[in-house]
């Protein structure tokens, strides 16, 4: 449902992405993996609709959407997760994830200038929604909580909250894991493989092969800004340009 | 037609002596703005006590000039250590506060002086008089002079940015703050040393335009807009940006008098300004 | 216990005034308009937007109404909404361009934009020029001129009340909170991957702030019965925004608060020539600096749990930083 | 949120200090004449000038007698920083709080928006603008301009100026408001009753209030090769500015201002020689009268400066207003206006003055006094001998 066409990314004559191409299938758990500045996350945003490519095509349901702005994306059903954990942190985790919903319910101004009934039980309906997500990631009991007080490792959870409540069909998770601890990577990664990709596909970017052994489908290796890998996680370690590319970096097996 | 180009080229001069006026007053500014990202609205007043000091150092204490000039530079070191540690440290970070609070210190300063100083205009003699006349275009020596001073100034500056310890951690706080202050970089240090030094900068424009112009508490009011427009149009916190903004816009004004007439080039300015914004947001040479 | 204030409060404003001194009642009168500019402008200042220029808008609403009312003599209550309508028409012309900038970009720009809109009503004598345009009439109901202190008073009255109730609403409804989430370009990033079109809400409550100042410019206008380029300037808007920030942006009482005290300690100083601006200065150092998140958040150990201040160090460092 | 004590006791220090600031007193018994006027801000030099003539003007009028009461002036000060709608303020404070029905207020640009009121309650106002008939009319009985207006400056003077320098182009350069506007247009009309005798008007420019660099607009003027720039209302700062950047650019005409507040010295110490020239309407080279020169002194010792220009008239009018109100015995402002609207006043600190206007503005509250002319010569006023045109 996701195919990713000669996607090429130039930042000035720096080659950040060069011709890279794979699909992802509805349901799968897919990870970007490559040594830092492999350009993992340059791909990462290009599909986001951060910013475009500079040559290739992102098909997303059979629909060509390179270069579309991400609000745009984001309303037909991608969602993504920030690496700098970004979340509104003055308001409470409840209110972050109601921003969430936003997509899914009209604006209806003067309907809620006046407050009519039917607008509030549409907002305890969002909220209850919401509600229910947070629940679903266990960290319910944070609803009434400054999202900025909250710790990493709850922080992180509530940005995948955010990105989960929009209901997306494809939801891109940007280092999910970072600077948790190991068992609250577990506990994330847990999450991710079970409750979460019930409801999406998901493509996260990772660089920990732990995670990316023990929780992925498949992985797509970058390095250099080329694709060297595209297969299941346990082939990483036999293949050699893999190897190579990691070579010294002690973050194999 | 030759009388209308004689005007024009006179029109460039005056635009551009009066513009290194302008990049003396807005180069403090930016300086500040780089390092403590404050919109530093106190900055008129410090030009204007600089100019003020000349009338009383120089004038009515009779201080040998050069004295006075030191003076004012020490004195306007410390103000902008004092009012770095008093009023701008405890709000680092909170940019619409600290606007605010340079709106009330400017307030202060000026009602202050209005009251200290009294209403009648003050000023200084020249002390160059005479006119330099080149191909029909005259250009009054006090203002080549304080022209000069401000060329000066300007590479003074370049240098201890450029050139120094100092300016290399002032570049390295600009460029990101947080990993300035991992290398070790005394971060509210180097901020304080930046205020004051801006500060210095507005005080000695003062001081060397003071011959130039006549002196009252509101100065400082009429240059700071002006002094805004310039940073932003040469893109906030770029030294290079804001001399080529502030001869733009001295010329501007002046070459736009002569054309379009003094009020149509006012609105002039500000147009430009929009413009420059929309089509470059970070200003001509700021970091996009 | 809340809306009881409320209610007390309004129906004293109700009823009351017909019992006060016409002074009181011009007091009144020009602290219920700031009230409703202040408020407006809090509007853009929740999403992180400040504005030196809003002058510029409050200018352009008393002009469109006295134009009309003195060339084309139509009637104010007409003129009101037509001077909110341009203001809001020239706030989306400049906010589609300006609002992807951030920080003091914006504030300037704006400020620029109030510079060109007094220059241009300055430099052209359809529009009065420096002289202005005198004998601007006072609306009139069931053929009465509204002429004294009290008529126009309550003219102000209803036209701040209705103002204040929509801007009060807007900030509890869905788009109202959609806009906080749009405070700095971090949160703004956030938003956009979440489906939120950040530009079109931003310009949407730029031209909200600006419509109500055009609509209260108008109102002003008709009140001073006259209005030239020197009645609405830069200090004007860097007053309201002082106003805003002494109250405080923790909530939506906090611009009313701080509106309220300082025009009314204006008022007081009256005769105090510099010293007025001294205390009036001093005041605000003292409260930014003591309470950098405004009288209405008062320090943190005060409080039991409740909100952080409005513009949190570590939002608004980066919110500065912005280009 | 860090705090910074140190900043918070300068500011408490401070504090104290505003705490002592002036507020009006409130006297019993006493006859309340008002200053509306800016008395901060960049014209509060005009403001002061007339805050001190009516201070003055209590001191020597001292206790009178109304219909058997005695009564004692109290002068209230009104800041209206030169601002329409702080004016309007002031107006509304000064009328309905404080019940004052006399004043002076200050300002062309601020008076439109107050004229109501004025005619609503009939405040006696004792205008001090140069420009325009919109305040001296038959709509307002109760304003009376107490200085020469722009319209008799330029009758009285612009024809035997330019016959005496036998000067044939005329140029403006005058701040870009109502003023500057306004007197544009006066100049326009009295250089236009020239063309037989070949003088014509070449050139009008504007600048900002407060600016400093005039470079463009005196080369688009000098390139006109104008013989005498009028510059209008132009302060001290500004004129001396104006000399100097002229002369720098070549020009070596007259100059002619009409504004009151002049300070010869400051001039010449700004412009040095290039304020040479200069000839102002409204300044006396040598005092006129013997009171004028009292005042002058007092003036010195009570504030320790030199007179603003606007004392004068301010003073003059005062005691001419508390003479006639002795005389008709009554405070009724309509009466009062009636009554003074007819009288002459001999102790004037310019000398004899009365009222005029009728044929310019169709009623008689235009004061007329002698106006003076004089010509900055070595850094002195000298007097500047031209014989004055009619006025009525």
């Amino acid at each position: 449902m996701l195919e990713i066409r000669g996607i090429t990314k130039q930042f000035g004559g720096l080659m950040a992405l060069q011709d890279v191409a794979f699909m992802v299938n509805r349901g799968e758990l897919v990870a970007l993996v490559g040594p830092n500045g492999a350009g993992k996350s340059t791909l990462f945003n290009i599909i986001a609709g951060a910013f475009p490519p500079t040559r290739g095509q992102i098909i997303f349901n059979g629909r060509d959407v390179t270069g579309l702005p991400s609000h745009d994306l984001a309303r037909l059903g991608v969602a993504r997760t920030f690496q700098q954990t970004t979340l509104f942190g003055e308001q409470t985790a409840l209110e972050n994830v109601l921003h969430g919903r936003h997509r899914h319910v009209p604006a209806r101004l003067l309907a809620g200038l006046l407050a009519t009934p039917s607008y509030r039980e549409e907002q305890r309906e969002v909220e209850r929604h919401a509600l229910g997500v947070l629940e679903l990631l266990g960290i319910a009991a944070y609803r009434d909580a400054i999202a900025a007080d909250l710790p990493l490792g709850i922080q992180k959870l509530l940005t995948v909250a955010i990105a989960l409540a929009t209901d997306p069909v494809l939801l891109l998770l940007d280092e999910p894991a970072a600077g948790l601890s190991h068992d609250e990577a577990t506990r994330m990664m847990n999450l991710v493989a079970s409750e979460i990709r019930q409801r999406c596909t998901v493509v996260l970017v990772e660089h920990n092969m732990r995670i990316v052994a023990g929780w992925c489908d498949r992985a797509i290796v970058l390095h250099f800004g080329q694709k060297i890998y595209d297969g299941t996680p346990d082939g990483l370690t036999r293949d050699q340009r893999v190897v190579d590319a990691y070579l010294g970096v002690a973050e194999l097996g | 037609m030759d009388v209308y180009l004689h005007l024009i080229a006179q029109g460039l001069a005056i635009g551009l002596l009066t513009g290194i006026l302008y990049v003396l007053i807005a180069l403090g500014l930016t300086l500040i703005y780089g390092i403590l990202h404050i919109v530093n609205f106190a900055h008129g007043e410090i030009y204007m006590l600089g100019a003020m000091g000349v009338f009383y150092g120089y004038v009515v204490l009779k201080l040998p000039f050069a004295m006075t000039l030191v003076a004012i530079l020490v004195l306007s070191l410390l103000l902008g250590l004092v009012v770095e540690r008093a009023f701008f440290r405890s709000l680092r970070g909170q940019w619409l506060q600290l606007v605010v609070a340079s709106v009330g210190l400017s307030l202060i300063i000026q009602s202050l002086a209005w009251v200290a100083f009294g209403i009648q205009e003050k000023n200084v003699p020249s002390f160059f008089t005479g006119i330099v006349s080149f191909a029909g275009v005259r250009l009054p020596m006090e203002r080549l002079v304080a022209a000069a001073v401000g060329a000066v100034l300007v590479a003074l500056l370049y240098l201890l940015v450029y050139r120094t310890k100092v300016g290399l951690a002032m570049r390295a706080i600009e460029e990101d703050e947080e990993t300035a202050r991992m290398l070790g970089i005394n971060a509210d240090r180097v901020a304080a040393l930046a205020c004051a030094i801006g500060f210095a900068l507005a005080a000695l424009a003062g001081a060397f335009v003071a011959p130039i112009y006549s002196l009252n508490p509101g100065m400082g009011l009429e240059v700071i807009l002006m002094s805004f427009l310039i940073i932003i149009v040469g893109g906030l916190g770029s030294i290079t940006g804001t001399v080529l903004a502030g001869l733009l816009i001295g010329v501007l004004q002046s070459v736009g008098g002569v054309l379009v007439g003094a009020e149509a080039a006012y609105g002039l300015v500000f147009v430009v300004m929009i413009g420059v914004l929309i089509f470059r947001p970070a200003g001509l040479l700021g970091k996009a | 216990m809340k809306r009881g204030l409320l209610g007390l409060v309004i129906s004293a404003l109700v009823l009351l005034p017909p019992l006060g001194e016409p002074y009181v009642l011009h007091v009144a009168i020009v602290v219920l308009i700031h009230v409703v500019y202040a408020q407006a402008l809090y509007v853009i200042m929740r999403m992180g937007y400040l504005s030196f220029g809003h002058a510029g808008y409050i200018a352009l609403g008393g002009y469109t109404s006295a134009l009309l009312a003195t060339k084309l003599g139509i009637s104010p209550w007409i003129g009101f909404l037509a001077g909110g309508i341009v203001a809001a028409l020239f706030a989306w012309a400049l906010g589609t361009v300006t609002l992807k900038l951030r920080g003091i970009y914006f504030s300037l720009s704006v400020f620029a934009f109030a510079e060109v809109v007094n220059a241009v009503f300055r430099a052209f004598e359809v529009f009065g020029g420096p002289a202005g345009i005198a004998a601007v009439p006072r609306p009139a109901l069931f053929g009465t001129q509204l002429t004294t202190h009290l008529q126009f008073y309550y003219v102000v009255l209803v036209v701040s009340l209705v103002s204040l109730f929509f801007l009060y609403r807007l900030q509890w409804t869905r788009f109202g909170c959609t806009l906080l989430a749009l405070r700095t370009r971090a949160t703004e990033a956030l938003a956009e991957s979440i489906g939120i079109n950040a530009a079109r809400h931003k310009t949407f409550a730029f031209v909200v702030s600006c419509f109500f100042c055009g609509v209260m410019g108008a109102v002003h206008v008709h009140y001073l019965r006259f209005v030239s380029p020197f009645v609405f300037t830069f200090f004007l808007s860097t007053d309201l925004l002082v106003y805003v920030m002494v109250g405080g942006l923790g909530s939506y009482w906090g611009p009313m608060l701080g509106t309220v005290l300082l025009t009314g300690l204006g008022e007081q100083l009256f005769a105090a020539g510099y010293y007025k601006s001294l205390v009036y200065a001093v005041v605000l150092l003292v409260v930014i600096l003591a309470l950098p998140g405004g009288l209405i958040s008062p320090p943190r150990i005060f409080r039991r749990g409740g909100r952080e201040p409005a513009v949190p160090e570590a939002a608004a460092a980066t919110a500065a930083r912005e280009r | 949120m860090r705090r910074s004590p140190l900043a918070l006791a300068v500011l408490v220090a401070l504090a104290v200090v505003s705490v002592g600031a002036p507020d009006s007193a409130y006297a019993q018994k006493s006859f309340k004449i008002a200053a509306i006027v800016p008395v901060s801000g960049p014209a509060a030099a005009f403001g002061l000038g007339c805050q001190r003539g009516l201070e003055l003007a209590a001191e020597d009028i001292g206790v009178f007698t109304v219909a058997g009461e005695k009564y004692k002036v109290e002068v209230v000060t009104y800041d209206t920083v030169y601002a329409p709608d702080k004016t309007v303020a002031a107006m509304n404070r000064a009328v309905y709080n404080d019940k004052v029905k006399y004043g002076v207020i200050i300002g062309a640009g601020v008076h439109p928006p107050i004229l109501p009121i004025i005619r609503e309650t009939g405040f006696l106002d004792f205008a001090f603008a140069a420009a325009g008939k919109q305040i001296t009319n038959p709509e307002n009985p109760t304003a009376f301009r107490i200085m020469a207006s722009s319209d008799q400056l330029y009758q009285t003077y612009t024809a035997s100026i330019a016959e005496k320098l036998g000067a044939k182009r005329i140029a403006f350069l005058g701040p870009n408001d109502e003023l500057g506007k306004n007197d544009a247009k006066a100049i326009k009309a009295e250089v236009e009753k020239m063309k037989g005798k070949g003088v014509s008007f070449v050139a009008d420019e504007y600048y900002e209030r407060g600016a400093r660099d005039f470079g463009p607009a005196l080369l688009r003027l000098i390139a006109q090769k104008p013989d005498i720039i009028d510059t209008d209302g132009s302060p001290t700062g500004s004129i001396a500015l104006i000399a100097k950047q002229a002369r720098e650019l070549g020009y070596n005409g007259y100059f002619v201002n009409t504004t009151a507040v002049l300070e010869a010295k400051a001039i010449s110490d700004i412009a040095g020689k290039a304020g040479e020239n200069i000839i102002a309407l409204r300044i006396w080279a040598n005092p006129p009268t013997k009171l004028y020169t009292e005042l002058a002194e007092r003036h010195q010792k009570k504030y320790g400066e030199a007179a603003p220009g606007t004392l004068w008239e301010t003073y003059g009018a005062a005691r001419w207003l508390v003479d006639t109100i002795t005389k008709a015995g009554t405070f009724d402002t309509k009466k009062v206006a009636d009554a003074l609207a007819g009288s002459s006043y001999a102790n004037h600190p310019f000398g004899p003055a009365s009222w005029g206007g009728e044929k310019a503005y169709g009623i008689k509250r235009q004061i007329v006094i002698p106006i003076p002319a004089s010509i900055l010569k070595n850094g002195k006023w000298e007097p500047f001998d031209v014989k004055s045109g009619k006025f009525d």
